[in-house]
């Protein structure tokens, strides 16, 4: 049977490279020592853009598992990402709470907002929902430059970082080896769920609605999970992204930063997670390695795009084994 | 201003905004309609219009002036370049990605508009660029409100063209072969139908529609931007679902709906210009909600 | 007593009726074939029963469980598992994942029990997979399971889609055409299968099916739709003699000879 | 694939670090504005003028000998943008850095240039909520959002205005000035209208026209840029609006004739001391359209002078050694300047407000009376 195609998993053919325990903890070994060292490599500047790009992993890997995984179109992403900075700005600087006290209720919130706005709308086929989830981001940003709460179109300002037991999270390369735990539990967690009961279940969906509900699936519940798992992974990221930058505002939150983070999970491979970190490692490195270009590195960066598109249109990542 | 003033004054806005949003949303509705694809880089095309509209004028004007005579001429040729310039986009960008997954196409889509609004920044420097169009002030005062020419033929000329693409795909052979091949593509091909072609004149009369609104919308506001198609791609994206993405008719509808939304929606105590957008927005969602496929979508089939 | 008992159906798409009044039963412990001529709307009638589609009139009841209201999923949940005419199965999906997906209704764990790996979930994920592979056996596929479903040969591909209907625990088993694109002798191992499902594992079976020579050697009960409307029920011996499905067989025919 | 991928990481790699080597007989200077993104077009305007100030630096011999070069960074007025662009330059060895644009993205870079021990000078970005993050090497040489609405209310008072409405564009900018103006407008006792935003990158404003009509102001201040301000004034006046139109310092561009048209005639704007009007920034001006083929935008001139002003605390302080550059912009009193004399307060904004009224005529602006 060896002959026939395995279906492309989570991982995207990575399991069949690395078949055996002992490559695969050497893989492991490698990217955790190239992940610790790559500060004292590439510098403040690279340690900087570094950390952009493990936030956006973050939140690739969350909207992922929304597009890839469930395969609802979301272009409204920024909002969940929107819910979890804002939660911590204003906790934290109007009512002096703790990081950690303002993180969970972030996420709450977020799960709040991901069933507001998904509960009415999961029903309909994907470019209205597409709509729906763009309208729903637009909303959220306008609402944080309205609010004076939210300290309008200037946001927020002076954000503390956290203090995690005696470690006050402060400089940038603190935050890098932050994102890059946030990084490893968010690929862990997805490759778990890809692999369990509800995992399979948004596949099932995903490929045919009709024979999983046949299946005894309920799909608006199992697309439910899916968008709040995604609000999760955006809340988190915003939460972080807040205290790394002490100051937000509403510009953070637009439809181009969800448009980016699309395509960070459509470039690299939709559904497969080393493609999905990859995508997202070239939505953010790609224009910084251009910033020589000067105004024209996102024409630049447009034209790839668009080259990779025509070229490898279902993503970077192959999609099956070389090995067949 | 009397309180019927105003809802006079607020119902020409609407209906003069409205008309730029069916004029976009059309092409949007139609490219739907025909590919199942969500043109993203439309708001680019409209943007795109305007400066070829604005480049034809320069060229034009010595002899034409700058007048409604030679902006309706460069419009015209405005539309048939950016028709075109919709055809190649459809050929290089779409054409080989029909098989890949949807949200491919959707993530070229996006690629292409950064291509066209990036590729115009570098050309212009970022400048605004006045249009060079002078048009007059004149008008028709009734009461307190105040028609001006301008937005008389504005709207007029988006009536006809809305107008001919309704006759245009209700009474010819490519109207109805292109409702055909937004029925099945694979059954139109079978019935002989060129489907490529059918493509690609949807392509080209909704990216000429789109550089229709862009010239004119150059035209009476006096100055382009490259990133001026970007909010207006947002809002007949808007109009379009509202009425019922591949709806003709419900484009036209959603962008006169969208368009009064937001006049009366800025006039609206509690709304007020700050809060237009979500409340536009949030009607949108609302009908989402309760009639699904938009106000004139086709219900939607049978599951099974 | 029947395990599912139809009274009135009526179901209409824009304003014509395709089930009118369909009264039906199904005993328990029967293998019943629901036969007629094509366009009876005998797939309609599936999709009512298992909730896909919403009759206007009449009820539909499991075991005395009123089911007209309920979605597909909570239908599958009381015990009702259907096979597709054109086989269905998950694409892009391995052989047991695709069979795996039946015992989602019957399983529970959720977001957190999956990042946590909480025994409980790891206990489940094994129970879920020694039914699939149960299952699977049961319906004489014993290898291959990491296989892309869909790149099997089409009679696997019919026995996947049945395993996966079993690994629901179903009570009722609605096979809709299961032996079209079959050779022969996957026919004759088809008949085994579905007898053993009954005798085996106390599933009562519903099918649709074309075969005539298939239909009478299976069913214990038939009964004829004909344009949406129940025009016998009975024995193999007793519809192979009813004049009215005589009738409206012929009438296909003539119809046919129209064309 | 996997060769692939090894080549990009080695280019990544190479480009990154590639970046300090640089020749040690110049000095570079970091530009921080945004060149992509909707703000592009003021962040050339600035980025032009800073390189016109350094042109010039260089044919007049340079700073401590040395000629200047220097390297842009884009923040796109975006948060996440102007860390990255501020890292870079910070990593890049920049001697100092002008600029800062949009307040919003100004103020989480304050603390990359802050720890690195960069002298920077902000010519655009005023939002008074830098002032309480700055780490001690940011000064402020653009008058602050208060200074402004001050010049502005003492305007209308003059006007005998009562009844104003303001506009914004829903950014940090405009926002603050046009709350700044409602608060001292109110405590004043006369009363706001109304407020309204409009949407940037979106000319159709024919409802906000009416809305502020039909409130039947005296006035009405437009807090924004020019771009959108000029079409604004043209669907004012040709819906008929008769009161007085005031215009913030962002829209104070002779661009603004050019959208505007014959609409902008009469209008007011508060500004900083732009070139137009200045006899001593004639020559700026015709420099700058000389060599850019545009006229100046509306913080050219004050990007100009930032350049020039770093230039100047570099030579004097005699070193590139930022403590001392720093004290030395500290204590400055340059007079050097095209907008008027520079020094600072000790929280390191400008010490006296250079707002002057300006008013449109026959297609250009003219001081108002």
């Amino acid at each position: 049977m060896a002959q026939f195609p395995e279906r492309p998993s989570a991982w995207g053919g990575l399991a069949t490279l690395l078949d055996t325990p002992q490559k695969r903890y050497a893989a492991i070994a490698v990217i955790l020592v190239a992940m610790a060292v790559a500060p004292y490599v590439f510098g403040s500047y690279g340690t900087v853009i570094l950390t952009n790009a493990l936030l956006y992993v973050l939140l690739a890997l969350g909207l992922n598992i929304v597009v890839g995984y469930a395969g609802l179109l979301d272009l409204g992403f920024a909002a969940f990402f929107a819910v979890g900075a804002y939660t911590v700005g204003i906790t934290t600087l109007h009512f002096g709470l703790n990081f950690w006290l303002a993180l969970p209720l972030a996420i709450l919130l977020a799960i709040i907002a991901g069933i507001v706005i998904g509960a009415p709308t999961l029903r309909l086929r994907s470019d209205y929902l597409a709509i729906v989830t763009l309208g729903f981001g637009e909303i959220v940003r306008i609402t944080a430059r309205n609010l004076r709460e939210t300290g309008g179109a200037s946001g927020l300002i002076g954000i503390d970082s956290p203090w995690l037991f005696g470690w006050h999270i402060r400089t940038p390369l603190d935050f890098y080896y932050v994102f890059c735990v946030l990084a490893i539990l968010g690929v862990i967690a997805s490759v778990r769920l890809a692999n369990s009961r509800l995992g399979r279940a948004w596949l099932y969906v995903r490929h045919d609605e009709d024979a999983a509900e046949a299946m005894g699936i309920n799909r608006v519940k199992v697309k439910l999970a899916a968008y709040i798992v995604g609000a999760i992974y955006g809340s988190i990221g915003g939460a972080f992204f807040a205290a790394n930058l002490g100051a937000i505002s509403p510009e953070s939150f637009s439809f181009r930063q969800s448009v980016l983070i699309l395509m960070a999970v459509i470039l690299g491979g939709m559904g497969k997670i080393p493609g999905v970190i990859l995508g997202a490692f070239i939505v953010i490195l790609a224009p910084e390695l251009l910033r020589d270009f000067g105004d024209l590195r996102l024409l630049i960066f447009a034209v790839g795009l668009l080259l990779i598109m025509l070229f490898r249109p279902s993503g970077i990542w192959p999609a099956r084994s070389k090995s067949r | 201003m009397s309180i019927f003033d105003i809802f006079t004054n607020q119902l020409l806005n609407g209906i003069v905004l409205g008309s730029f949003y069916a004029l976009v949303a059309l092409g949007y509705t139609m490219v739907f309609g025909v590919v199942k694809l969500l043109n993203f880089a439309h708001g680019e095309l409209y943007m795109v219009g305007g400066f070829a509209g604005f480049l034809v004028l320069s060229f034009l004007a010595p002899y034409l002036g700058p007048g409604w005579l030679g902006v309706a001429v460069s419009m015209v040729l405005a539309m048939i370049a950016v028709g075109f310039l919709g055809v190649v986009i459809e050929r290089v960008a779409y054409a080989p990605m029909l098989s890949a997954p949807r949200l491919s196409i959707l993530i070229t889509a996006l690629a292409v508009s950064l291509v066209l609004q990036n590729g115009m920044l570098t050309l212009t420097k970022g400048q605004y660029v006045p249009f060079g169009a002078a048009l007059g002030f004149g008008g028709i005062k009734l009461g307190n409100l105040f028609i001006s020419y301008n937005q008389m033929i504005l709207v007029g000329v988006a009536a006809v063209l809305m107008l001919a693409l309704e006759l245009f795909v209700s009474r010819t052979q490519y109207g109805r072969a292109m409702r055909a091949v937004s029925v099945d593509k694979d059954m139109a091909r079978l019935m002989g139908i060129n489907v490529n072609a059918v493509i690609g004149i949807t392509f080209f009369v909704g990216s000429a529609l789109a550089a229709a609104a862009g010239s004119m919308a150059g035209a009476y506001y006096g100055s382009l931007w490259y990133f001026m198609g970007f909010l207006i791609g947002l809002k007949a994206f808007t109009a379009a679902v509202i009425g019922g993405i591949g709806s003709i008719p419900g484009a036209m509808l959603g962008g006169l709906i969208l368009g009064l939304l937001e006049s009366f929606g800025t006039q609206l105590p509690g709304v007020g210009s700050e809060w237009k957008d979500v409340f536009s927005f949030s009607v949108l969602i609302l009908v989402l909600v309760f009639k699904p496929t938009g106000l004139l979508g086709k219900p939607e089939q049978e599951r099974m | 007593m029947s395990l599912l008992e139809l009274k009135g159906v009526t179901l209409s798409f824009a304003g014509s009726k395709v089930l009118d009044g369909v009264d039906f039963s199904v005993p328990a412990g029967h293998i019943v074939s629901l036969i007629g001529p094509n366009g009876a709307g005998k797939t309609s009638l599936f999709n009512c029963i298992t909730g896909f589609y919403k009759p206007q009139q009449g009820s539909i009841q499991l075991a005395g469980t009123e089911m007209l209201k309920l979605k597909p999923h909570q239908v599958t949940q009381l015990g009702i598992a259907r096979t597709f005419q054109n086989v269905r199965l998950f694409r892009e999906m391995t052989v047991l994942e695709n069979v795996m997906s039946g015992q989602h209704s019957r399983t529970r764990a959720g977001v957190i029990d999956a990042i946590l790996r909480l025994p409980s979930q790891r206990r489940e994920e094994a129970e879920i997979r020694q039914v699939a592979e149960e299952c699977l056996s049961f319906v004489g596929i014993i290898e291959g399971w990491e296989r892309e479903a869909t790149t099997l040969p089409y009679g696997w591909q019919r026995r996947v889609e049945i395993a996966r209907a079993l690994a629901t625990k179903p009570r009722l088993l609605l096979l809709d055409e299961p032996a079209a694109g079959l050779t022969s002798g996957e026919k004759e191992e088809l008949i085994d299968l579905i007898r053993r499902i009954r005798n085996e594992r106390d599933v009562c079976i519903l099918l649709i099916e074309h075969d005539t020579g298939l239909v009478m050697r299976l069913s214990e009960r038939i009964s004829v739709l004909d344009h949406g409307v129940m025009i016998a029920e009975g024995t193999p011996k007793e519809i192979q003699s009813n004049q009215r499905v005589i009738e409206a067989y012929l009438g296909v025919e003539e119809d046919a000879l129209d064309l | 694939m996997r060769n692939v991928m090894k080549t990009a990481a080695g280019l990544a790699l190479a480009i990154v670090l590639g970046v300090p080597a640089m020749a040690q007989d110049t000095l570079t200077i970091g530009i921080m504005v945004p060149t992509t993104g909707s703000e592009a077009t003021y962040g050339q305007d600035m980025a032009n003028a800073v390189n016109l100030a350094i042109g010039e630096i260089n044919a007049a011999g340079g700073v401590l000998g040395k000629q200047l070069t220097s390297t842009i960074g884009d923040d796109g007025c975006d948060a996440q943008l102007a860390v990255n662009a501020a890292s870079k330059l910070a990593a890049s060895g920049v001697v100092g850095v002008v600029g800062g644009y949009c307040s919003g993205a100004t103020v989480p870079t304050l603390k990359i240039y802050g720890d690195a021990k960069i002298p920077l000078i902000i010519p655009a970005a005023n939002s008074t909520k830098l002032i309480p993050e700055n780490p001690g090497n940011a000064f402020m040489i653009n008058s602050t959002g208060n200074d402004q609405v001050a010049k502005a209310i003492e305007y209308f008072n003059g006007k005998g205005v009562k009844k104003i409405a303001i506009i914004n564009q829903g950014d940090a900018y405009s926002q603050d000035l046009a709350d700044l103006t409602k608060k001292n407008w109110e405590a004043a006792g006369t009363t706001v209208t109304d407020i309204e935003v409009t949407n940037k990158r979106g000319p159709y404003y024919s409802a906000v026209v009416t809305a502020i009509t039909s409130a039947n102001p005296d006035a009405v201040f437009w807090t924004a840029y020019y771009a959108d301000g000029g079409l604004l004034i043209r669907q004012l006046r040709e819906r008929g609006y008769q009161g007085l139109i005031a215009v913030g310092d962002g829209s104070n561009s002779p661009e603004l004739f050019k959208i505007a048209g014959p609409a902008a005639e009469g209008v007011i704007a508060f500004s900083n001391p732009t070139a137009e009007f200045l006899p001593e920034a004639k020559a700026f001006a015709e420099a700058y359209q000389k060599q850019f083929g545009a006229a100046p935008g509306p913080y050219s001139t004050l990007s100009y002078d930032a350049m020039k002003l770093l230039a100047w605390a570099l030579n004097t302080a005699g070193t590139t050694d930022s403590a001392k550059v720093i004290e030395t912009l500290q204590g400055a009193n340059f007079t050097d300047s095209i907008s008027g004399p520079i020094s600072f307060t000790p929280e390191k904004t400008l010490a006296r407000s250079n707002f002057v009224v300006l008013e449109g005529k026959g297609g250009a602006w003219t001081l108002a009376q």
